[in-house]
């Protein structure tokens, strides 16, 4: 499914628009990545396209049809972990199957099996409270992955991972993403993360934002690790960090 | 004597009565309205309660100098061990009775017998009274269902979720203006003829204060005097100073039932406020045999016409 | 208060309808009840020929007086519960006791001992309030979040400064939500002691209504009104002068 | 209940001991305030020999009776404010206004209406817990974190399942801090209907007991103790059943 | 100060020990970062340091005197930014100002600067609840940074980050901490980031978790950012990747 962000301005206050004029095209089972500084407006866009708010002017489509409310193909993974904190993290990641209908036998497999993927099988009776930062972002995470949707938004899920299980979790989303092919809009701050999982890169300006520029990454797909250290890669890397930095210089 | 006691400093008299500022105690108002109270160089002033239990416990707390009650509150006053004094016969007539629909047929309190039959409150003179008159026919209270229906106690009446509901003149009237229909009343005054309510003092303020008291009888008496001269004047001022004094025409009507039972046959002669102690003692021995005293308070002795007599 | 909806104005006139109706179709004397029409009637008049005022100021009194005293005592002693533990360990037990206690029973006591006037109306307004006041202030002064708790450690907040700035501000609404409670109690304290001895107040005139129906629903539609206004009155200081506490919440209405 | 500490015990020692040695020394009449080791003895005498009983029995059940309504009435309807706006929208104003009402006003009007059994005293308990429960059921289904509703609303979920699987979760522990108001203004509401009206009950016996302070007091006891059980009973459910509820917020004892 | 770390455990349940048997001393003014998987105790053990938990075992001492509640010295960063939604950015920084005494015209102006200095000098009238993640992480910041603390200890501050932003903290934090030199504890995941600003790396091992490994940075000072491509850097930084995949194998 195809997402299309058409000429989208956003202001939460008159006269300070946070974002302007952004268009885009997202792909059916395309990868991209979204970069840009922080306060920038990049989980604003997402929570746009995921149906969550409104644009000022402007209007975002999903294949084919005007979003203006959280749409049944679409998964969320929000910037600051969201967990109940009544439930065990095993309970957490059964909430979607619950609100869809009921849990059985095998979405309750299928829940210790995406927890065990994101390394938390041990903790999996644990409450919230009980949990480190890290932890936590990962439950959220399992969460997204439970419902094998048709569009993947995610908002920096990596952020408070540390590096080997970052790579875990990257490795594991490449993993899904070549089975399940869902469009994916990625929001990170990670650059050698945005590029080496995505197919394409947005980069979002400042003030008020709109895609300043664009890149196309040509690595083949399953990607390795190892391409971190080919310098193909890590000259794209250095190109979008200079361009992240051209942008909030103009 | 008048003017000297306008110029001295008024004293302090509080009335503690059984009521609110009612209708029924017009002539109190009358005596305010026109100054009475000051020229006998009283600062007077009324001591609401919530029946006339209250009444007496706040001449006891030292809250009020005299009482307003009914006699059946002071007799168990008095049981309690309290020191009484009763100084004034205000209401000399029962003004208690029994009131049920004329198409259920009660003429008797032998028809009572096994029906639901509704008082004001387990602690209101209405329930006494009842026992009275279940007495007088050789019943018990266990003969009939005795119902407490709070301060709307025609409502069960007209519901017809009682029989017959005992209550006072006045409530009668009330109950009759707003619909009642016709009814068969069965008066206690004609079984035994208890005073309503008297004045009370605590022997202790009837020692310290007689000057006082004497003072305060005066001006009260005057004023019922005046009352049963001039109703519709007391009718206006009521509805000044009563709580349920706005409308003029039922306060007429009640000052008039209340003037007929401030005075009976005997006062005639003797004065208004004169206490007949055979009736005292005649009351507290039916109360003894109906189980409303368990011991002997003997109420001849703290009955007292002294004040009564000094009244001009 | 939004303004009415069409629907809801619709509502409140077919019930008022549909009373009046009863009334004249079934023949109900006006001692069971009294036509909607009558009331407001009485109202009207009692209103322009000034019966009902002393009665309203007589009773609003004791309302104001025992819900200023009733909240100054509540949520004072709810701060000092948060902040003394030597406090709380002493008075535990007698919190929940007096809580439980049916202070309106007291009514017929208290007129004993603090006589007939505005005094023991006050008090049991008062302690009527306090209640709510009391779990509400506590409540909220110790649902505080874990996190900010360590924050406010960490930074070495004294009690009193954790209490003002952190305790404080995430209880503001809890505390109004028990303000409102209360002030609607206050209504009833009023009422309830008065019906048990005063000379004035809209309490005294439904007690001493004999078997004028109509004018205790007169009453009753005073009282409603002024606890309306009060709540009222506490929703919208809140709204005007707290909203920022309100943040990152959703509210209703 | 935490288990009083000495100084609880010590403070309550000496309550009882001053008061009783005001009373002996100031020779106070029993009629104006009884010495603690009268009431005491005269609660154990008639405890004993079963006077109080049924007057217990009677009050508990118009308690239970009603807080059961009450609440069941409070919670649902608060339950359907939440979920639907049309409900909401339309019933709204009334609400404000059912919650002003000062409901123990109506206790005369009631007996006229329902009788004199235990009905209108349980319709009384009911009105009475109605409103605190309202109020915290709605305070607690609509005080939801934005980001969780956010969350919901990303993940379809239909209004009932955010109100089962969200609201109700959050609005615990304030449903249950409303319990609690209401479960003491229970033992409140059916005293002072037994007020107005009742041959049974620990309210007929307060108010029949003309100059029996001694009596008041014992049945005065009696209530608080009543209420302080039931108190407890609802804060230990909570304890018990729905500590989860509670996590990574700090509680009060 | 110094800080000691004497054979310190700490268990939560019975039985499952988090940390067990940590010994460490950070010596005055160092600079040390402590890497380590998801889950593993990092901020437990930055949490005891703090004095906001007790050890079950052993203790920890701060210039000689053994920890056993917050101390003034210390400052705190935690890991997910805690702020009070009722105050603006800038009330939120000025928090510790004020509970330390009366907020004069100067420490208005030390709290401007530094919010400028985070890049938060337009929005420090907005709420919380107006703000990105990465702007609520920059408050938190801030809000630390004023304090000139003796000892500072940072629960991974610039997670939220863009790359860009998080270079002009990384910084900024090198550039005070040069100026007021203090003792700093600094958690991260990002192990680039770790070799940038540490005099030493601990590598934390997993469950129970104790320091599996200590690497001491030889870079001199002040450190500039082109030492990321440098061929010792990138060195040292794989060395310390596969001490933390050793650890979690073993
Ligand atoms: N209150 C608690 N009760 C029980 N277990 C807890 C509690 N707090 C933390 N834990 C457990 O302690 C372990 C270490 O947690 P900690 O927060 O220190 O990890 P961390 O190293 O900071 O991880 P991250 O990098 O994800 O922030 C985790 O397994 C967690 O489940
Ligand atoms: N509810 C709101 N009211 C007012 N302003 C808001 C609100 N939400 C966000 N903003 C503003 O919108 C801008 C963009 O916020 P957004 O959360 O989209 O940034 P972001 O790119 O995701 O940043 P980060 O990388 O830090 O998460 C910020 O400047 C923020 O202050
Ligand atoms: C004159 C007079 N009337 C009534 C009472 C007290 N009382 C007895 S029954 C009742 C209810 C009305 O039927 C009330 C108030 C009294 N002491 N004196
Ligand atoms: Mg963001
Ligand atoms: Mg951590």
């Amino acid at each position: 499914m195809e997402v299309v962000i058409n000429d989208v301005s956003l202001c939460f206050q008159k006269e300070k628009p946070i974002l302007k004029h952004v268009n885009a095209k997202i792909d059916s089972q395309e990868f991209v990545s979204m970069i840009g500084k922080s306060g920038s407006g990049k989980t604003s866009l997402l929570k746009m396209i995921a149906g969550l708010m409104r644009p000022t002017e402007g209007e975002i489509e999903i294949g084919g049809e005007k979003v203006d409310s959280p749409r049944d193909e679409v998964t969320y993974v929000f910037q600051k972990p969201v967990l109940l904190e009544w439930r065990t993290l095993l309970e957490n990641v059964l909430l979607p199957y619950e609100l869809q209908g009921h849990v059985q036998e095998e979405q309750l497999s299928r829940a210790k099996e995406i927890l065990d993927l994101v390394g938390l099988s041990q903790d999996m009776d644990k409450y919230p409270h009980e949990c480190s930062g890290g932890m936590l972002s990962r439950v959220a995470l399992a969460r997204a992955l439970i419902t094998e949707p048709k569009i993947l938004l995610m908002d920096e899920p990596f952020a408070a991972l540390d590096a080997l299980t970052k790579e875990q979790m990257q490795h594991e989303l490449e993993r899904l993403s070549q089975q399940f092919k869902p469009t994916t809009i990625f929001i990170t701050h990670d650059i050698q993360e945005a590029v080496l999982l995505s197919d394409r890169v947005f980069v979002l300006g400042e003030r008020p934002a709109r895609i300043v520029a664009e890149y196309a990454i040509p690595f083949d797909r399953p990607r390795h690790h190892e391409l971190k250290f080919e310098p193909q890669f890590t000259q794209l890397v250095r190109e979008l960090y200079q361009e992240i930095e051209r942008g909030s210089a103009r | 004597s008048q003017t000297s006691h306008q110029e001295q400093e008024l004293e302090s008299l509080k009335m503690a009565s059984w009521s609110q500022p009612i209708v029924e105690q017009s002539n109190l108002f009358v005596a305010e309205e026109k100054g009475w109270f000051e020229e006998a160089g009283l600062d007077f002033e009324y001591v609401p309660g919530a029946g006339g239990g209250d009444a007496i416990k706040n001449i006891i707390a030292g809250n009020a100098d005299i009482a307003f009650a009914n006699v059946e509150a002071v007799l168990q006053a008095m049981e309690q061990g309290e020191k009484l004094k009763i100084i004034y016969n205000i209401y000399p007539e029962n003004v208690f009775n029994l009131v049920s629909l004329k198409e259920s047929n009660i003429t008797s309190v032998e028809d009572l017998r096994g029906q639901d039959v509704g008082v004001y409150s387990l602690s209101s003179g209405t329930y006494d009274n009842l026992k009275v008159l279940l007495y007088s026919a050789g019943m018990t209270e266990e003969d009939i269902n005795v119902v407490p229906a709070g301060v709307l106690n025609f409502g069960p009446l007209m519901n017809k979720q009682v029989v017959a509901t005992a209550a006072t003149d006045t409530g009668l009237y009330d109950a009759l203006q707003q619909g009642l229909g016709e009814v068969n009343v069965i008066e206690v005054k004609d079984v035994l003829n208890t005073p309503t309510d008297v004045f009370v003092v605590t022997k202790e303020i009837f020692n310290q204060k007689r000057d006082l008291l004497v003072r305060f009888l005066q001006v009260y008496k005057d004023s019922v005097k005046y009352t049963l001269e001039n109703p519709e004047e007391a009718a206006k001022i009521a509805a000044d100073y009563a709580i349920d004094g706005q409308d003029e025409q039922r306060n007429l009507d009640i000052i008039k039932i209340r003037n007929e039972t401030s005075i009976n046959d005997e006062m005639k002669d003797k004065g208004p406020g004169w206490l007949d102690v055979e009736i005292f003692k005649q009351v507290e021995e039916t109360y003894l045999n109906i189980g409303l005293l368990e011991k002997p308070v003997n109420v001849a002795e703290i009955v007292t016409n002294e004040l009564v007599k000094e009244l001009k | 208060m939004k303004k009415p909806s069409f629907y809801s104005l619709l509502l409140f006139v077919g019930i008022i309808g549909i009373w009046e109706w009863i009334v004249y179709a079934c023949q109900i004397r006006p001692l069971i009840l009294p036509a909607p029409s009558a009331i407001f009637a009485q109202l009207i008049t009692q209103l322009l020929n000034g019966y009902f005022w002393p009665h309203i100021w007589a009773t609003l009194l004791e309302i104001i007086g025992g819900f200023i005293l009733g909240s100054i005592m509540g949520i004072g002693l709810g701060f000092l519960i948060a902040q003394s533990d030597t406090v709380r360990n002493i008075i535990q037990p007698y919190l929940i006791a007096s809580q439980a206690m049916p202070k309106l029973a007291l009514a017929p006591l208290l007129a004993t001992w603090f006589g007939f006037g505005y005094e023991p109306k006050i008090i049991i307004v008062a302690l009527i309030c306090f209640f709510p006041l009391l779990e509400s202030t506590i409540t909220g002064l110790t649902f505080v979040d874990q996190e900010r708790l360590e924050l406010f450690r960490s930074l070495r907040a004294s009690k009193r400064q954790t209490l003002l700035k952190l305790r404080l501000p995430t209880a503001v609404p809890y505390i109004f939500s028990g303000l409102r409670v209360a002030v609607v109690l206050s209504v009833v304290g009023a009422v309830v002691s008065e019906f048990v001895g005063a000379n004035k107040g809209l309490g005294a005139l439904i007690i001493s209504a004999q078997y004028d129906t109509t004018l205790i629903f007169s009453a009753f539609i005073l009282l409603t009104l002024m606890g309306l206004f009060l709540y009222e009155g506490i929703h919208w200081t809140e709204k005007l002068l707290f909203k920022k506490y309100h943040h990152s919440r959703r509210e209703w209405r």
